[in-house]
């Protein structure tokens, strides 16, 4: 008995076998179609010090995918995410994206959430021709680790230019000090994109100095830029030291007149509501804001709040506008197929949140127009005057 | 049905890779804990490791062997400068003194504009591959069985008993001490080495406190009784984060919650068999 | 007298602002069982630390067989030929009786690492050796039955002995026991009496700690008394005996008690 | 400048100090590193939080009352983790591996409960007022840290060297075994040197957290990095060590990121640590007798 019964079980597992075989001779997509849903699988941190980006990304990816489903899915099937936990660890992103191509038989992989899992992550995607697209990755050589590797995030090489010409212009800042957290791939990726831009722009650096990105004392390097008498402070920094710079700064006694001019790290509310009225001034430049009055970015608002009793911020809704553009190309590509998805994710133009959206050659966004310079003013960010 | 396990072996390579490497640091630790010596710089010899082979092999690109070759030799040529202080010193003084070691290194690496400073460095070529990963393993038990089994063993263990009652007994504690850290951070780096050349991607802070406190925890969680302790603590740890995988937010919460029953409830660690110290049949 | 194996002059020793020992020489002659003794805190222990080198010593000198020991690590000095046991039992607990026995034996046993690792036929002779050895010196002390057991499970009078065995593992010349009839029943001390009988007919030369003056004045043949750090009397068991500085410095305790009756 | 840059120095020393004390009391007294030592620092400053936002208690009734609870949950966890080692005369490691593995399950079920979002303390609880005087500046909340560490530092004083009860507890410090022996009850001042040592962690967490207006739960493992560099520099369980130790790290952190290069700020504490190990291995002030293996 017990010998039928494990040869009953040989043959169910070699049945399975053999379906799995089939499945890794390309069918198993069509058979995906067929059968339920779209799979896309989605790596962010969801644990440990750095989950609040995570947790903000997927908030913005759920609401987007309720909103798809609602409208009938992609392809007359609803959409659905696999989410693995990346806990900000590179290993883990890795073994994350292998379970999401080998056992759960994604066809697109959203995140990871940080650039360095990014580099890690990122390489065994392409080798398995899965396209995989960061919503937050915004480091350099991000795009360059291959084919497949796409981002929505605008690098801050788009963004940085933008906001210090502007400072030049409409406020005629002329010398400045630099300020990066140095131990960081996002935020020293930041300052190299500054430095660049502040030489072709033509302000003056009276100094640079950098801290530890989980440092809470600048009173330092504050005090010596100070004496040094700056028309403005460049930042790149992430919002917690981003936000104790700001504090910090109005404890010294800096005037209200010299700002942080910051980088995409400082595009968030938390800023405010960290540093109070210590951030009044704060100059960033995004493709977004809370506050965006458009039609589509109300709407968003509107429904994130009503979802999750809390304000979106830039990595929602960069998260929440990926999975229309995602759920676009895979409409374009006509099934769920990693390669037509790919094919067709190069040529996907969707307009969103953020404005209109479409990737260059070289899979980086290739619009750059919607990026306007943002104020913070008690407590929120707005466009500047 | 290879089809089938190919699968298998791609969804779970970085996992599997993952037990045989951290089995190698559990390893390495045990060196040192064998001798009663607490060293809190294993992760950081792992890095030292990581990067000399990192930057040998897409700086110059040299092949694999050579690489390894720096790999062992750079962070174990570290240990021995940085054992002329810590030898001195006992217990906990050396345990903090090497997590010095860890953040100083850090903030060179972040420094260091050649290997990538804070961005890290990528494009690590993929080499060594299962049969690498676990041949080494597999070679490194079996030395770590046979010097156990022998007078060294036996004088390891003395010291890690009794020092003064081992140095009685003609042993040169000093040299055993200062061997076991260099062999120790040889062996990290060997695991290090490994680790960037199949995650393709190093960055700085791969190599911090949080690390060196994981790897000991595989020697302490397996029990030092013998060289399976560690590997088998190793293979627990590292599976473990998988297996509690749809725990999601609570997964950190029940591995703390792991290993403090562990060390409460089995103060010896899991594994606690002790191995017969004598090189020869009864 | 002119082959003193262990010379001891004007030793000094001092903790902080303690004194432990003060100009204290005296020598042990080859193929001798030499006592050492005193009331408490005499420094007898401080003595043995200084001479095996677990201690270091603020002045004098010590010299074993004409070497001169004075600043060599412990191990050095165990490798020149001297070995010890502890007042407070320190055997290896974790390891079995048999391997306790063959880690004193380390200086002995031969095998480079490169042996060890390849498992070269020359190492597992070396052990194989080593094992046998070890087994004679158990039977010796007579804890051939127990070889295999934990060191930690052993019985007090036992751990004694294997100390001892341990010890003489390395093939002294000169073998130090810190009180080695410490809570031992009288048919044990008996034993250890013969065992020590037969170690010196061995040719081994025995420096002996001891509280049991019967055990003492029977075995040994020069005896060196210590009180507060300082040297008071030394030569035979019955010179010593007769000595009013010992008398007075035992005075009053037990021991006092017991010499004078025996005189 | 140099003035207000020395200010800058001893305010950040004063952090690195009040930090240090607790963490070098248990070590001093306890012989554990104890790792979850961070854990009372993130306590401290969410149950402040909790206390003056969700009920409503003033600032200065919040501080101390987070004091005392973070100092109870050092009794049990010490209770509940330590305790069984000590009895089952368990080897040093093994209370190093209990803290680690209990550090991770609190910080973990802390972030997982309340996230990992930075909290503020709301402005109406309090708001810090700059004073300017000689040209240089400070807020209260840095006056508060000030004068907390001092209080602190005399307190622990008066008590180790003043009262029966620190006599017990230097005692304990001295020879677990031979204190039991004379009579000391180990338990009852285990007990008490943890509530203290987890109260100051509470009561750091709640100034810091205040003064850098920041609080996060994993801010106590950041400061232990920091705290470790000063306990090694003043001596590990010296408490007069870690006060010099911790203002002289925070002065010469400051002076070199003003004066020679804000990249080098970070390899100060631990090039000191360093040194300290290779020429003074005992600390700037520990005592020349190393306990024996």
């Amino acid at each position: 008995m017990k010998f039928v019964q494990l040869k009953r079980g040989l043959r169910a597992g070699a049945l399975a076998a053999s379906v799995l075989a089939t499945g890794m001779a390309g069918a198993p997509y069509a058979m995906a179609q067929a059968k339920t849903s779209v799979q896309l699988g989605a790596i962010e941190v969801l644990s440990g010090p750095n989950a609040k980006y995570g947790v903000s990304i997927k908030s913005g990816f759920d609401l987007a995918l309720s909103e798809i489903n609602a409208a009938g899915g992609v392809l007359g099937a609803p959409l659905a995410i696999h989410y693995e936990d990346s806990a900000g660890n590179k290993d883990q992103a890795v073994n994350a994206v292998r379970k999401l191509i080998g056992a759960d038989k994604v066809s697109l992989i959203l995140g990871p959430t940080l650039s360095g899992e990014m580099f890690a992550a990122g390489p065994v995607a392409n080798a398995q021709k899965i396209p995989i697209v960061g919503t937050s990755t915004t480091a350099n050589g991000i795009t360059a680790l291959g084919n497949y590797v796409f981002r929505t995030s605008l690098p801050e090489s788009d963004v940085v230019p933008v906001t210090l010409k502007a400072a030049r212009d409409k406020l005629g800042v002329k010398k400045v000090a630099v300020m990066y957290g140095n131990d960081d791939a996002f935020t020293k990726s930041g300052y190299d994109v500054m430095k660049a831009a502040l030489t072709k722009l033509g302000i003056e650096t009276l100094t640079t100095e950098t801290f530890g990105g989980k440092d809470t004392d600048f009173s330092a390097q504050l005090t010596k830029i100070k004496a040094m008498n700056p028309d403005a402070i460049v930042v790149s920094a992430l919002v917690q030291a981003g936000a104790g710079i700001m504090l910090e700064k109005k404890a010294l006694g800096f005037s209200d007149k010299v700002r942080i001019i910051g980088g995409n790290g400082l595009n968030s509310p938390k800023i405010g509501e960290i540093a109070g009225a210590a951030a009044n001034g704060t100059l960033v430049g995004s493709p977004w804001f809370v506050g965006k009055q458009d039609a589509a970015n109300v709407k968003f608002v509107g429904a994130y709040k009503a979802k999750y009793n809390a304000e979106p911020d830039q990595f929602a809704a960069q998260a929440y506008d990926t999975l229309f553009i995602v759920a676009k190309a895979i409409t374009a590509a006509g099934a769920a197929d990693p390669q037509k998805i790919r094919d067709a994710l190069v040529n996907v133009k969707y307009s969103g949140v953020l404005g209109p959206s479409a990737f260059t050659a070289d899979r980086n966004p290739a619009d750059t127009s919607g990026v306007v310079v943002l104020e913070m003013e008690d407590g929120k960010f707005a466009p500047l005057k | 049905m290879s089809a089938f396990f190919a699968n298998l072996l791609f969804t779970y390579q970085s996992l599997i890779y993952g037990l045989g490497i951290n089995a190698i640091l559990g390893l390495s630790m045990y060196v040192v804990l064998a001798i009663g010596q607490l060293s809190l710089g294993q992760a950081a010899f792992m890095g030292v490791g990581a990067y000399a082979s990192s930057l040998l092999s897409v700086k110059l690109g040299l092949s694999f062997p050579v690489v390894l070759v720096a790999a062992a030799g750079v962070p174990a040529m570290l240990a021995l400068l940085v054992s002329v202080p810590t030898l001195r010193l006992s217990g906990v003084y050396l345990a903090i003194a090497t997590i010095g070691l860890g953040e100083v290194l850090r903030l060179f690496y972040v420094n260091w504009d050649y290997a990538g400073g804070a961005l890290g460095l990528s494009g690590i070529p993929d080499r060594g591959g299962f049969f690498t990963i676990f041949g080494t393993l597999a070679l490194l038990l079996a030395a770590a069985f046979a010097v156990g089994r022998s007078r060294i063993g036996r004088a390891m263990e003395a010291i890690r008993e009794d020092e003064q009652a081992a140095g009685v007994m003609g042993i040169d504690v000093p040299r055993y001490k200062l061997a076991a850290l260099v062999i120790s951070a040889a062996i990290a780096g060997i695991a290090g080495a490994y680790n960037a050349h199949v995650t393709a991607f190093i960055a700085p802070g791969d190599y911090a406190f949080d690390n060196a406190v994981t790897i000991l925890s595989y020697a302490l969680l397996g029990g030092i009784g013998s060289p399976l302790g560690p590997v088998f603590g190793a293979f627990l740890l590292t599976a473990l984060p998988e297996l509690l995988r749809p725990l999601h937010d609570y997964r950190l919460v029940l591995n703390g919650l792991i290993i403090v029953s562990v060390v409460i409830f089995m103060p010896r660690g899991l594994f606690s068999w002790h191995m017969r110290r004598i090189g020869a049949a009864k | 007298m002119t082959d003193a194996l262990l010379e001891i002059n004007h030793l000094g020793v001092r903790f902080g602002a303690v004194q432990a020992l003060s100009d204290v020489s005296f020598r042990v002659e080859a193929g001798t069982i030499h006592g050492l003794i005193g009331p408490n805190g005499a420094g007898k222990t401080t003595a043995f630390n200084v001479i095996s080198g677990l201690a270091r010593q603020t002045s004098g000198q010590i010299r074993l067989a004409g070497v001169t020991l004075d600043q060599l690590p412990s191990y050095r000095r165990t490798r020149l030929g001297l070995a010890r046991t502890f007042q407070n039992i320190r055997i290896f607990r974790e390891m079995s009786v048999l391997e306790n026995v063959l880690t004193g034996a380390h200086v002995q046993t031969g095998g480079s690492a490169l042996d060890i690792l390849l498992r070269l036929p020359r190492f597992r002779a070396a052990e194989r050796e080593g094992v046998a050895r070890a087994r004679d010196i158990l039977q010796l002390v007579g804890l051939e039955s127990r070889a295999e057991s934990g060191a930690g499970d052993l019985a007090y009078g036992d751990m004694r002995r294997l100390e001892i065995a341990r010890a003489l593992a390395s093939n002294p010349k000169l073998l130090m026991l810190d009180e080695p009839a410490a809570g031992m029943n009288p048919s044990e001390t008996q034993a250890l009496r013969d065992l020590l009988l037969v170690l010196k007919k061995r040719g081994v030369t025995l420096l002996l700690v001891e509280h049991d003056m019967q055990f003492v004045m029977q075995l040994c043949e020069e005896i060196t008394v210590l009180n507060f750090g300082a040297l008071i009397a030394q030569g035979s068991p019955q010179e010593v005996r007769r000595d009013p500085q010992v008398i007075e410095a035992y005075l009053g305790t037990k021991t006092a008690h017991k010499l004078e009756q025996k005189s | 400048m140099l003035g207000q840059q020395l200010l800058n120095g001893v305010v950040l020393g004063a952090v690195y100090a009040l930090f240090a004390l607790g963490f070098t009391l248990i070590f001093g007294v306890l012989g554990v590193i104890n790792l979850t030592y961070g854990f009372y620092f993130s306590a401290g400053a969410f149950l402040a939080l909790y206390f003056t936002q969700g009920l409503g208690i003033s600032m200065m009734l919040a501080l101390l009352l987070a004091g005392i609870v973070t100092g109870g949950i050092a009794v049990i966890l010490d209770g509940l983790l330590l305790t069984p080692l000590r009895r089952a005369k368990a080897p040093e490691l093994a209370s190093l591996m209990v803290t680690l593995g209990a550090t991770l399950f609190l910080y973990s079920l802390m972030s997982a409960y309340f996230g990992t979002d930075i909290r503020r303390l709301p402005p109406k609880v309090f708001t810090n007022v700059g004073f300017n005087w000689l040209g240089l500046h400070i807020e209260t909340s840095q006056l508060l840290i000030l004068v907390t560490m001092v209080v602190i530092v005399s307190g622990l004083g008066w008590l180790t060297q003043r009262t029966r009860m620190g006599l017990a507890i230097r005692a304990l410090a001295e020879n677990g075994t031979a204190a039991q022996l004379a009579g000391i009850n180990a338990g009852a001042v285990t007990r008490i040197v943890s509530f203290l040592s987890g109260g100051i962690g509470g009561l750091a967490g709640v100034l810091i957290g205040m003064n850098y207006n920041a609080i996060e739960p994993y801010m106590g493992e950041q400061m232990m990095l920091k705290g470790f560099a000063v306990v090694i520099m003043g001596g590990l369980g010296n408490i007069r060590g870690a006060l010099v130790a911790g203002l002289m790290l925070g002065v010469l952190e400051t002076l070199t990121a003003g004066y020679i290069g804000s990249s080098l700020k970070d390899a100060v504490g631990f090039g000191l640590a360093v040194l300290t190990l290779w020429v003074r291995p005992v600390g700037l002030f520990g005592r020349a007798t190393i306990k024996r293996a």
